[in-house]
């Protein structure tokens, strides 16, 4: 069995981004488009994770890259925020459209 | 790297064995024990929040949001404590932290729940603990 | 009295001031009385203006004072310089000179407005304005300061053709101009700046700017012969900042917006649009003379194109309008084409002198007989109830006599009758293009003459069609002009007065015999510019060339005076005198006819032909200006509304990025 | 150093932002107390005074060396106060002040308190960002600012169109953070370390055929997120429909802040690609310049070309926003070149002068409209400016200078930062000058084109009788925010050199 590289994590790391800007662009739903944006993130998260557990100093050695750790806390704290924010936008959204189709939302354009 | 050995784990296979078995125990002592007086709301799968039968397509009230959403900030905030409880207070090669940093740090995490509290008396100001 | 650094900036200062109290202050204090800071600025600027020129006659070198930095990081050392030489204080006299004459005269001439104080205020306000920006071109002593003049102008005569804001016409038109003139601009601005960047980088050590008017011109000056590298680089700096002059002096192509600015209120058109602003782009071409005599003949020979082709064209179109400011404002087309004429004379280093003075001096009579022509138009405007077609008015001469002698004299001066001033400019630019055809590109220039001689008799002929239709025949006055038409009160007269003076006797004074005028521009000016490699000019007169350009001149007049005054009797009088004088009368008809097919006929074939080009390089321009709003009709679409089409277009953007530059890293 | 002595130094070094931070929680908190948003505006007007006051003590005095000049290798702190963070915190003080201002009237009682914390914070955010040493810290920085901005989009006007608006904004800005964020893991992947100092120092010294692809990826990526704040074309969508949806207090907040901090960001980290004596290793130094040329001749054309078809004022400051970042982008474009030649005005220096400008013409124009408008008759079209310059003659007459600095007047602010731009485009030499000239070409076309929509506005103001009265009685703070804007534009245009000199300090080129 191949052993599981930094390769695989970044390759997984872009599938996710290449997820979330698919259901981006393509949800119609806002929920929908707010969880392509959270697979974007958690791709970065992936990320950062495996570099910082992989990346070696110049000697070759193993070391621990807290950066890459902490980095992903805070992005995982401000999707949190950003859920909270987007509850109350969307909810707002749906009480005016009736719906949460962002589709329906095109009064500002040209 | 260590290889992998199943037998490192097995103080959580008892932990397990442990809380199935008090589980199981519970449920059934107050099944046996507990008086039964069958409401129709004691018959429900949930017995508090909404009202399970009918269609699901049904309008959620916003509170149910509300909570779920100010629980979910404030535990996730709290994530910011785990690296600072699991590194700040190691000895020797795996101290991460300064010794002499642990009170400044440690003010910074008092200062990080200040906020924290602030935040809530703020949401508690504004109402929304109250459920109407 | 005063020492050059305080009158440099005085002049300048004054009319601003004017212009800041009568902004502020105008519509609730000063009321109807709005016009007095603006005429005592502009006045005491023209005081001031003459002890200018009197202390450049008596100094060697430029005066350039410095009076602080107006923009300093590393090398860009760009200071607010004014100066004064023989250019700046000739032009100094004519803006404020015919400027001060023209605020008196609107005071006449606005008395409508005073009861709407507000716009009786905003009009000076904006007069004193343009005369501090137009004095602030002439006097920066670098491109960025006289840009600053430059654009301050536009703005200012932007203000005053919108001045009837009302009628959109007269919005429209505002706009026009300012855009127009901005495309022109635009291409200024990146001449100047690329001849600092060009300054830099051929001096890389230096820490003078390369737009400092000496320094460019020491470097233009300095260049060899057979350097084609920089000849090719000062070729298309004067073709950028011909751009501009093209714009702000209405040539082809993009003289279109000076026919609508005739909107405004006379006087404004008398000032901006014929004596100073319109004029600020032979300005910019003389002072930048340096540059344009470094870079290739080619470009001169643009220039000079550029002219002759817009005095004719202009000259034809000016034949067949009906409006008399049209008339006017075509003309002053034309005679700017003449200056631009001359300035592209300036081919070899024996020919500047005679080029500049003749398009300089043309400048300056001009701006005298056309204020004249245009602030007489005015007072017949006023007369005429703001009626300004002549087909509704005739036989004013009675009526206005005052008006009827000024616009004489100014018709006659801008016909090139001789002995009067237009008369002497003219034949200095034809003087010049005869020169220039005995050096290179000599054919064209030849052609070039031939065309500014039959300029010449069209501009005969149209000013006194214009001239005889407003003035002779019978009289006939529109029902808009009331009962009582009376001539204008003397606070109009006056200046019409005053300025026919200058118009008749002018140019007889300061160059043909005393060579004034080309003594103070050689000496205080070009001399200095050119780093004394230019040669003086001959003196005295080509006799053949005087001939027949006085020929073309009258012929053009008498022309109009048969087809005018003449012919319309002529019918009567044949039912009259049947017989007896039948044959002499036929005669004449048969001379008329003949004139008709052969002269008139075509030529106003050739003008209809004309108005079409016009019409067509209007609307080329419009479209070019419509060009922006058509793309964004194209791509207008793209901006749907939809959030997931812009988020997919971010990503489309994003990967087209990505994609095109690992391509570039692969090759 | 004694660790402890550092850490209270990184704290000391963001005093002012902590002091409105904590204000902010506080505001927060004591807002549900008391309601009256002009005791709420007078308290951040305090507040803001109270962290200018800090950044005036004598500590801030000596900091600071120039952005390329700190890359010694010990120099690892996460947040650093060059001169560059300086100039950018103060520009942010003062247009946080102006905002102050600016909304004085604009938010409603019940929610002042909110709307000044979420200001408060916002700007803390600008200032930690210009400060930001590191790529965390520039995230969290970036993120102070679009979490209040979504809050106060979200807060200040309730109809549909507002919704829409706040909806828009957030989602897209939700992925643009995304795309920066996922920009960022590849820098931290390529060299371990989040430290902005020592991530350059490694990008510098990796040799050329190992580190290209994926270092481009991210250079690409987090120019995309950045493109978002910056309005860069295609990353600009947003801007119109969301400034005309929301308020104008939101909407002049989103034309400036969010600009300020892109651009910081973008030249603190970018600066890999731009350094002074460019080592051969680092291929993208001439990749990038391509990039931002195109992404400037874009961005710019764009933004004109659709300005001239809006009717609604608030559209035509978008685009217009959207143009003027195109113009910026030439001195990001330019930059590396011309700090290979040593060249008068750097790119960065144009770019900071640039933006300072931009701000007061822009914010100026926003508070002019938010100073005419009343909720019965807000100013929307071009057509409700009519006559404004008969009704209320000195606030037409600093409109007019607003417009006539975005026309790019001589004079004025928007003059001299287009000639600083512009001049550096036509000074890059000589393999790339032609490019280069081209660049300052489109754009000399493009300001050229652009007067013809600030045009309008200035003759509906000047050249038309009013359509319906405008009788919105005077309000000094609106008047003083004007005020200050007009005077920076004035100030700028007649005497640019401290500013400029500033700004060739701060980037140090």
């Amino acid at each position: 069995m191949t052993p599981i590289t930094l390769n695989h994590y970044l390759a997984l790391g872009a599938v996710l981004f290449v997820c979330g800007v698919l259901c981006m662009a393509t949800k119609r739903n806002a929920i929908g488009v707010l969880m392509g944006v959270e697979l974007v993130l958690n791709g970065a998260n992936i990320n950062f994770v495996a570099f910082a557990y992989y990346l070696r100093d110049p000697q070759g050695n193993a070391v621990f890259l807290v950066e890459g750790q902490v980095f992903a806390l805070f992005v995982i704290v401000l999707a949190a925020a950003e859920a909270a924010i987007a509850l109350a936008i969307v909810l707002n959204f749906y009480n005016n459209h009736l719906t949460v189709d962002v589709d329906t939302a095109e009064e500002l354009k040209g | 790297m260590q290889s992998f050995d199943l037998a490192t784990y097995y103080p959580i296979f008892i932990f397990l064995v442990f809380v199935l078995g008090f589980a199981v125990t519970a449920m059934a002592m107050a099944h046996l024990v507990g008086p039964a007086r069958k409401t129709p709301v004691k018959q429900m799968p949930y017995e508090s929040g909404m009202d399970p039968v009918g269609d699901a397509r049904q309008h959620f009230d916003v509170k149910f949001y509300l909570i779920a959403i100010l629980f979910l900030v404030f535990d996730v905030e709290l994530l910011f404590l785990y690296p600072w409880a699991a590194m700040a207070y190691r000895e020797g090669n795996e101290a991460l932290l300064p010794a002499e940093l642990r009170g400044p740090v440690f003010v910074v995490v008092l200062v990080f729940l200040a906020t924290l509290a602030i935040g809530y008396v703020y949401a508690w100001r504004k109402g929304v603990f109250q459920w109407r | 009295m005063f020492d050059i650094r305080t009158l440099l900036v005085l002049i300048p200062v004054l009319p601003l001031l004017a212009a800041a109290v009568t902004g502020f202050f105008g519509p609730r204090f000063l009321r109807k009385n709005s016009h007095w800071p603006c005429i005592v600025a502009v006045a005491s600027s023209c005081v001031l203006a003459f002890l200018v020129l009197g202390k450049v006659a008596h100094a060697e070198a430029p005066l350039i004072e410095r009076y602080y930095t107006w923009m300093q990081t590393g090398s860009l050392d760009i200071g607010l310089t004014l100066r004064a030489d023989g250019l700046t204080a000739l032009m100094l006299i004519t803006i404020t000179f015919v400027g001060s004459w023209i605020a008196i005269f609107a005071v006449g001439y606005m008395s409508h407005e005073r009861e709407h104080e507000a716009g009786y205020a905003r009009f000076f306000a904006a007069v004193a304005l343009f005369v501090f920006s137009m004095t602030l071109l002439v006097l920066g002593d670098n491109y960025l300061v006289m840009f600053a003049g430059w654009e301050g102008v536009g703005l200012c005569s932007y203000l005053l053709i919108g001045f009837w804001f009302q009628k959109p016409s007269a919005a429209a038109a505002a706009r026009k101009a300012f855009l127009v003139t901005r495309l022109g601009d635009a291409g200024m601005m990146l001449g100047i700046l690329l001849l600092w960047a060009g300054y830099q980088y051929a001096h890389p050590q230096t820490t003078a700017s390369g737009i400092n008017f000496e320094t460019a011109f020491t470097w233009a000056s300095s260049t060899l012969p057979d350097d084609t590298d920089t000849q090719l680089f000062f070729g298309t700096v004067a073709l950028l900042l011909l751009c501009g002059a093209v714009g702000k002096s209405a040539q082809i192509p993009l003289y279109v917006w000076l026919p609508d600015a005739m909107e405004g209120p006379t006087p404004v058109s008398a000032l901006i649009h014929a004596a100073t602003m319109v004029t600020a782009g032979v300005y910019l071409v003389a002072r930048s003379m340096p540059i344009f005599h470094a870079a290739p003949p080619a470009v001169l020979l643009t220039v000079a194109s550029i002219g002759a082709a817009t005095a004719l064209l202009a000259a034809l179109i000016a034949l067949t309008q009906h409006d008399l400011k049209r008339v006017l404002a075509y003309s002053t087309i034309s005679q700017i084409g003449y200056m631009f004429l001359a300035l592209g004379c300036a081919t070899t280093d024996g020919l500047v002198l005679l080029a500049v003075t003749a398009a300089i001096f043309h400048l300056f009579t001009h701006a005298f007989f056309k204020a004249l022509l245009f602030l007489s138009a005015g007072s017949v405007m006023h007369a005429m109830g703001n009626v300004i077609d002549m087909r509704r008015f005739s036989g004013l001469r009675t009526v206005l006599p005052t008006t009827h002698w000024t616009f004489l004299c100014g018709a006659a001066a801008l016909a090139g009758v001789p002995l009067l001033s237009g008369f002497w400019s003219k034949d200095e630019i034809l003087g010049a293009a005869l020169e220039a055809s005995h050096h290179a590109y000599g054919n064209v220039y030849m052609v070039l003459f031939i065309s500014g001689l039959v300029t010449a008799g069209l501009t005969a002929f149209y000013t006194f069609r214009a001239y005889f239709l407003t003035f002779w025949g019978e009289v006939k006055v529109p029902p808009e002009a009331g009962h009582h038409v009376h001539e204008s009160p003397p606070v109009m007269t006056v200046p019409l007065m005053v300025l026919a003076v200058g118009a008749v006797g002018l140019g007889i004074v300061v160059q043909p015999f005393t060579h004034w005028f080309g003594h103070l521009l050689e000496h205080h000016w070009l001399n200095s510019s050119f780093g004394g490699t230019i040669q003086p000019a001959p003196h005295g007169f080509n006799i053949p060339l005087m001939a027949g350009s006085s020929l073309f001149a009258l012929g053009g007049v008498g022309l109009a005076w048969l087809m005018y005054v003449r012919s319309p009797a002529l019918p009567g009088k044949l039912a009259g005198t049947m017989q007896g004088l039948y044959q002499l009368s036929l005669n004449k008809f048969h001379v008329d006819e003949l004139y008709y097919v052969f002269f008139v006929g075509p030529a106003t074939l050739f003008a209809g032909i004309c108005q079409a080009i016009d019409f067509l390089v209007d609307s080329v321009v419009d479209l070019v200006g419509q060009l922006p709003g058509l793309l964004g009709k194209l791509v207008r679409p793209i901006q749907n509304g939809l959030v997931q089409f812009y988020a997919l277009a971010m990503i489309l953007g994003l990967t087209v990025f990505l994609s095109a530059l690992v391509l570039r890293m692969a090759k | 150093m004694n660790p402890t002595v550092e850490l209270a130094n990184v704290y000391l070094l963001a005093l002012p932002e902590i002091v409105l931070t904590l204000s902010a929680c506080l505001l927060f908190l004591a807002g549900t107390f008391r309601q009256n948003r002009h005791f709420w505006a007078m308290k951040s007007l305090g507040i803001l005074g109270a962290a200018a006051f800090i950044l005036a003590l004598p500590f801030y005095r000596q900091p600071v060396d120039p952005l390329f000049a700190l890359q010694a290798p010990n120099m690892v702190q996460p947040i650093v106060l060059d001169r560059l963070a300086l100039l950018l915190k103060i520009v942010a003080l003062i247009g946080g002040a102006v905002l102050v201002l600016f909304s004085w009237n604009e938010v409603s009682d019940d929610l002042a308190a909110e709307y000044h914390a979420c200001l408060l914070v916002i700007i803390a955010g600008v200032g930690l960002s210009a400060m930001a040493n590191d790529l965390i810290i520039l995230f969290l920085a970036l993120e102070m600012i679009s979490i209040p901005t979504y809050v106060i989009l979200y807060l200040q006007k309730t109809d549909l169109g507002a919704r829409e608006a706040a909806a828009k904004y957030f989602l897209l800005s939700v992925f643009s953070t995304g795309l920066l964020l996922f920009g960022f893991s590849y820098l931290y992947g390529l060299c371990g370390t989040t430290n902005i100092t020592a991530l350059l120092d490694g990008l510098r010294s990796t040799d050329a055929g190992r580190l290209p692809l994926i270092a481009l990826v991210a250079l690409v990526m987090v120019v995309a997120g950045l493109g978002f704040k910056i309005t860069a074309v295609p990353f600009h969508f947003y801007a119109p429909d969301v400034y005309q949806g929301t308020s104008l207090t939101s909407a002049a907040l989103l034309a400036f802040v969010p600009k300020v901090a892109g651009f910081a960001a973008l030249l603190r980290v970018l600066d890999f690609v731009w350094p002074g004596n460019r080592p051969p290793g680092v291929a993208l130094g001439t990749q990038a310049p391509i990039l931002f040329w195109i992404l400037a001749a874009m961005t710019m054309t764009v933004g004109n070309v659709l300005a001239l078809l809006q009717d609604n004022l608030k559209r035509i400051l978008a685009y217009s926003s959207v143009a003027h970042a195109g113009y910026m982008l030439i001195g990001l474009a330019t930059a590396p070149e011309l700090a290979h030649q040593a060249a008068a005005v750097g790119g960065g220096q144009a770019v900071v002068f640039y933006l300072v400008s931009y701000g007061a013409m822009t914010v100026g124009a926003f508070a002019v409209l938010a100073y005419l408008s009343t909720p019965q008759a807000p100013i929307e079209t071009v057509d409700d400016l009519a006559g404004v310059s008969r009704s209320h003659p000195a606030v037409a007459l600093m409109m007019a200078i607003f417009l006539f600095s975005l026309i790019g007047m001589p004079l004025t602010a928007g003059f001299a930062g287009k000639f600083f731009l512009f001049l550096g485009a036509l000074e890059v030499r000589p393999e790339q000058a032609v490019l280069f000239r081209c660049l300052a070409l489109i754009a000399a076309l493009n300001a050229a084109a652009g007067a013809w929509y600030y045009l309008r506005i200035i003759a509906a103001m000047y050249l038309r009788t009013p359509l319906r009265a405008i009788d919105k009685p005077a309000t000094w703070p609106g008047l003083a925010a004007i005020a200050v804007c007009a005077a920076i534009t004035v100030a700028l245009g007649v005497y640019p050199t401290p500013l400029l000199q500033a700004a060739k300090a701060a980037v140090g080129q």
